[in-house]
């Protein structure tokens, strides 16, 4: 996976650890790579992922921000066309709104519409998804609404290993990148049981990362579990929550950890769904709309005549995320056994 | 990249950098403090671009021996001083109890208000009662003021089964149409046009009510608040726009919404709009500021911006810890001093109020906030089973639910069912 | 489809004008509806939707906009909240994005996060859609990312007759309604020929609009067209585009025009594919992430023992709007024909 | 809904209205045109917070006779003077061809910038040739002045095969980085923050070059203008923002952008930037003005915003017919002249150009722009066929085209073969 002299000894990491090591090494490397975000600097970033990174490499490459997300990513679009390599940090993906035209009529279109006359070569990294009782606003998962852009890439690791080596890719990427990281996961996989106590990376072969740089490709899936019983797409979080699953239940499935969705690793999925004739897509963002759909429809289009059952969805529900009922909402364990058990039946 | 040409001296980036860091000692001598009294009070029917200098100087009412003096001074009663008094240190009692109750592991989430208590109590008093507030996060004192039962405000909190929102919401995020509150988003400043929106609503129906509508110094910085603006100068919108500028915004200095440059108050002059840079741990110069604000507003003389100038004394939220971003110092060394102290001060100095009135009032809202925190407990706290129905997940997303949510509905409860849960 | 006493008798209309018609009768009779937007004022709207409607009802009742569509949607929602029915017009879709935050975290989130204490009763129309060589930020199509959103429903209308009656539900509805209109439709219906003659509305039976007040009730799709062969699934301009290949090609295809694509109808679907057996998807939106993904997904899941052959999508490609080659992009009678063939060719 | 309270008047919406519409005749006897010369020069380096009346007064050079006065005048020679007015020139002639091309159906759209000429030609001359500028749809004049080719502009315009832009962009939305030529968007203000990050870049880098960006007066009220000027003042980039307040946005008048409560240029007093309100259609101001920001941009001293004060003589765009929403007279009585004109008669009255060769560069202009045309129509005209090759079309959505792009070319290129075409 690594395929890199440099990439030096490995010591234990936990998620955010990981993703702090990748801007670490690549502003080393790379003068022109600078960080910037609210809160992002003398503190660290309320999630503490550029924590420590001011004070190596100084203010003007690693800067807070005023609060607004248009200007955030303006800016870097700005600094990018210049010449520097960008890495934004939006709060919170909900707050990623705000900057969506940015995102998308200005990153997502820049190459394109001057033939590569500028192009924005930025990292937009931001902490999504549920399961740490953020109410609607902390909690959200868009990456259904970027996936639908042409333009922009769309990463999600769901371990410490994978977000620094595919968090270099992002950042050594030409294009814009959108980099969610899924924030229930920060600290340690969480396998779906919210009433169990909470692991820590420390157990996991994949929180045993290499100190200085490596890559994981951009847009190639990795196959955490051979299986022939089905296939189970799906990433971030929800990998560790189906991995636990399907161990608890015995079940012999195939899991896919998508890890990009745009550019999406189309052979992976193919090949695994043509093996197995079952599919199931789990994730945790609304369900109307979300990647899930195009996930089904493309293993529905490439795969037909080796599909034995429809594809299944477990996915959040088409409500805001629940404060309370945040455990009801979440796609975890239950959820993801009964719609198994659909898929199986037959 | 071209090198520098070398006939140029190279550019270089300016970011700035708060005073005091951990460790430092906090010295606040450089902030200028004009004396109270000291700013002058137009005519309410003024044309904004006549009085600039209120965007750049601090209307203040208190002085420093506890009076209220100059053009600004109120002149309110001493039980009408006391109702304030004592709405600004229930804020503060109930602040304390409920950010415990967070560390006890009764909620998720709290944020304190603490030494901004003036800024949303007196604004209140200044209001009429149907006039509609739409707040950020930090304004629980309008609430409060207005007589909202503190027990649905920690059924919110805990998001049981009393709570209003049905468990929806993040702590703190109150709705109370009934009490002239929006619902509080936790999307920073969107609130903003929203308020100028109703107003303009208000004016065109030739309604008499008016909209006032607070954010953060911070949040300033989002387009939401310049949309508002605009739209608020366009249309001479019959609304109260607050900054509270309490210097910091999470760890952020207030540098980074632009306040080494000009102060917040002078947006308002961006815009044409009145603009008023008031001492908001003053109960009395945030009164008389907003009331002032409010004539305009309902003589359709348009939005006033007032910018409250103010100090965070405690952390953001409970999710936040201070001491690492910022001088332990600080909150002390603050000149402003504490805004509950200043207006006991000025009722003492009246002679209508004494400490021990005050120790006595403080143990009484302490007990009345305990006593209603054991009634909101009784309706459950967060994660401890006592939550609403699982099925009104589903509602309220639409005015009828929609087949997709029903059956997502029968989905759950089904596939619970099925895991014996 | 009308039931209603006063739709009064029927004129010959355009969509425009059957636009115009529906805030012309809700104005008349609702005082607290109010149309507000760019240009909208005393011009009418830069396609002219609102003409004459300032001169009969009144600035404050119809009043052009500073250009910030974050002020336009965000106003609009203190104007809901406040108890008025404002139709905000963003001039061209394309524009949305900057208003993407009030859309999302405001106007759909008002009512569940308030348990109904506030609404956001607002209709916002914009005009969508390709085919007049508009380039990128004037053709887009961006029904995809409001259909993910949850609290907001999308509805996009195919006819003059059905814009009215829709446009007037949908300011009548309680909730946000994102009202997209086809702009290459406004004068006529296009039959995906860009080299031959444009027709009006006048031969069209759909452009026979009531005067007065009617329904075209939310979330029921329409049947354009019965037949055997296959279903094909389309809305705004792609229905013409559709109903005049299949014409063409004399194939016995059930054409459904969905109308409203949330809520969605689905009954109508599923119905129709359970009897054909084949389905096919057509919109103008890129294609991954699209609301066809979502469509596949669902029809996929429901009608999977029916389905014959795998459903196919033709959408537009995963590029921006290209200005010059608009017709190669745009999803015509040549992408059409070839995936019918695919589709029925066993 | 309540009812308005019987004691208090009802509030009413105040809805701006433009002075005069179809119909009216057009009288700006009431605009503020203050004599040329009479505003203060201060040295660049002067904090902005002592010369805000230079944001609501009008900088001028030129005056009526001719003749360039006071502090601001710039003192260029003739040789530059004739450079600024054949630059002028050759803009106007230029869009005269290209909306005459596009109403003979060569193209799909056209903006003039008739009137502004001075605002792009001017400050593109006081900037240096490697200043990075991000522009608005109607700066065309910053190529011609950087002496783009026109055939490469007209091949723009046509999408024609010849276009560096291959098709994909709407005419005039030119991108030309090696001439220091921001990609224009679709999207308006968006160039702002964009600018601002790019001159922080540069500081950052300790480079010596600075961003200069325009927008419409219209396009202030979007949030990227507030995100722009927020970033700007906390940083102090080294950006010359320009506001071209042409008095209309389409069919809205400059008031729906806020214009009745204040001028634009006093934005920037709202955030402590340096301001500056000048005559648009004086090109000695707009050079001496930009001239100034640059000084104090390159001098680390931050950004300046110059307001130009203008008026948009033609439609917005070839879409748009004006006469349906103001009064067809506003054009010829709108005070501030032509700036071409006035530029021409300063030429003029320094003995250094006369009528008869203006008339001849008029003449060769056209000419020169006639025979640009027929070489860029060589490469085709929009949607005769001479476009880009249609795979093309799947090209540079990034960098390396991924496999689902390669998928849809294929299939697009197999179809239209089964279809032969
Ligand atoms: C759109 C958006 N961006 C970012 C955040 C994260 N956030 C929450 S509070 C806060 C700081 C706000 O500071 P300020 O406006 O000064 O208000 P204060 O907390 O001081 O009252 C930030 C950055 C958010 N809630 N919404
Ligand atoms: C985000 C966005 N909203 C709306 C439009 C539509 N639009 C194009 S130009 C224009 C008017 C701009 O006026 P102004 O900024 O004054 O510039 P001018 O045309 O006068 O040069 C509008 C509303 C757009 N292009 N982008
Ligand atoms: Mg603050
Ligand atoms: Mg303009």
């Amino acid at each position: 996976m690594s395929g890199d002299d440099e990439a030096g000894a490995t010591v234990r990491m936990n998620m955010i650890q990981a993703i702090n090591s990748a801007m670490d090494v690549m502003m080393a490397r790379d003068p022109d790579v600078v960080v910037m975000g609210e809160d992002v600097g003398y503190f660290g970033g309320v999630f503490r992922a550029t924590a420590g990174l001011q004070a190596k490499f100084g203010k003007t490459r690693v800067f807070d921000t005023p609060i607004t997300e248009i200007g955030i990513i303006g800016v870097a679009i700005g600094m990018g066309a210049y010449g520097l390599r960008p890495v934004p940090e939006i709060q919170f993906a909900d707050y990623i709104y705000p900057a969506l035209d940015q995102l998308v009529s200005e990153a997502a279109r820049l190459r394109y519409r001057s033939a590569a006359d500028f192009t924005a070569p930025i990292t937009v990294r931001s902490p999504y998804g549920g399961g740490i009782f953020g109410g609607q606003t902390h909690s959200q998962s868009p990456e259904g609404i970027f996936t639908h852009v042409s333009g922009i890439k769309t990463v999600i690791p769901s371990t410490p290993y994978d977000a620094k080596g595919l968090l270099i890719s992002a950042i050594e990427d030409n294009d814009p990148v959108l980099f969610l990281e899924p924030k229930r996961i920060y600290n340690g996989p969480f396998d779906g049981h919210y009433d169990r106590p909470s692991k820590n990376w420390s157990a996991h072969p994949a929180g045993e990362v290499p100190e200085g740089h490596y890559r994981v490709e951009l847009g190639k899936a990795a196959t955490v579990r051979s299986g022939e019983a089905l296939t189970i797409l799906c990433y971030g979080t929800m990998v560790h929550v189906v991995s636990n699953t399907i161990e608890e239940l015995g079940i012999d499935a195939e899991i896919i950890d998508l890890r990009t969705l745009v550019p999406l690793d189309i052979e992976a999925i193919e090949t695994s769904v043509k093996k197995t004739g079952r599919c199931m897509i789990v994730h945790e963002a609304t369900r109307t709309g979300g990647f899930g759909a195009e996930l089904s429809a493309l293993v529905q289009e490439r795969c037909f005549y080796h599909l034995e059952a429809p594809i299944e969805r477990v996915t959040g529900f088409d409500t805001p995320y629940p404060h309370s009922l945040e455990w009801a909402y979440f796609p975890g364990p239950v959820r993801i056994t009964e719609a198994l058990k659909k898929l199986l039946k037959d | 990249m071209d090198a520098p040409r070398a006939n140029l001296p190279p550019l270089s980036l300016h970011v700035p950098e708060p005073k005091f860091r951990p460790g430092d000692e906090a010295d606040f001598s450089d902030v200028d403090v004009p004396p109270a009294g000291s700013a002058r009070r137009p005519d309410s029917a003024e044309p904004a671009a006549n009085f600039h200098e209120l965007a750049y100087t601090l209307i203040r009412v208190l002085d420093d021996a506890g009076q209220a003096v100059g053009p600004w001074n109120p002149r309110l009663d001493a039980q009408a001083l006391r109702k304030m008094l004592r709405s600004m240190a229930m804020v503060r009692a109930f602040d304390e109890r409920m950010f415990r109750a967070q560390r006890q592991g009764k909620t998720s989430f709290y944020m304190k208000s603490t030494g901004e208590e003036a800024i949303a109590v007196a604004a209140t008093m200044a209001l009429a009662a149907d006039d509609m507030c739409f707040p950020s996060y930090r304004q629980q004192g309008i609430l409060i003021t207005r007589g909202y039962p503190l027990v649905t405000m920690m059924n919110q909190i805990y998001s049981n089964k009393g709570d209003p929102l049905q468990g929806r919401q993040l702590p703190i995020m109150y709705s109370a149409k009934d009490h002239g509150f929006f619902s509080i988003s936790g999307n920073l400043a969107t609130q903003y046009p929203q308020a100028v929106g109703w107003a303009m609503a208000s004016a065109a129906k030739g309604d008499t009510r008016i909209a006032a509508t607070w954010c953060g110094e911070g949040s300033t910085a989002e387009g939401d608040f310049h949309s508002a603006l605009t739209f608020a100068t366009v249309y001479r919108a019959p609304v109260i726009l607050n900054v509270v500028n309490n210097q910091w915004a999470i760890s952020s200095f207030s540098g980074f919404a632009g306040a080494e440059a000009t102060t917040f108050a002078a947006r308002a002059v961006g815009y044409g709009i009145a603009g008023l840079r008031v001492d908001g741990n003053d109960a009395l110069a945030v009164y008389a500021a907003t009331q002032w604000a409010a004539e305009r507003a309902r003589t359709n003389q348009g939005p006033t911006l007032i910018e409250h100038f103010t100090y965070r004394a405690e952390g953001h939220s409970t999710s936040d810890d201070p001491t690492a971003y910022r001088s332990a110092g600080e909150p002390n060394a603050w000149p402003l001093g504490d805004p509950v102290r200043r207006l006991k001060e000025h009722l003492i100095a009246l002679g209508e109020w004494d400490e021990e009135r005050h120790a006595a009032q403080d143990l009484e809202l302490a007990e009345e906030v305990k006593r209603a925190q054991k009634e909101a407990e009784k309706n459950g706290i967060l994660g401890h089973g006592m939550h609403q129905p699982f099925e009104t997940m589903f509602e309220g997303v639409f005015e009828e639910m929609p087949w997709h949510l029903k059956e997502q509905s029968e989905q759950m409860i089904a596939e619970r069912k099925a895991a014996g849960i």
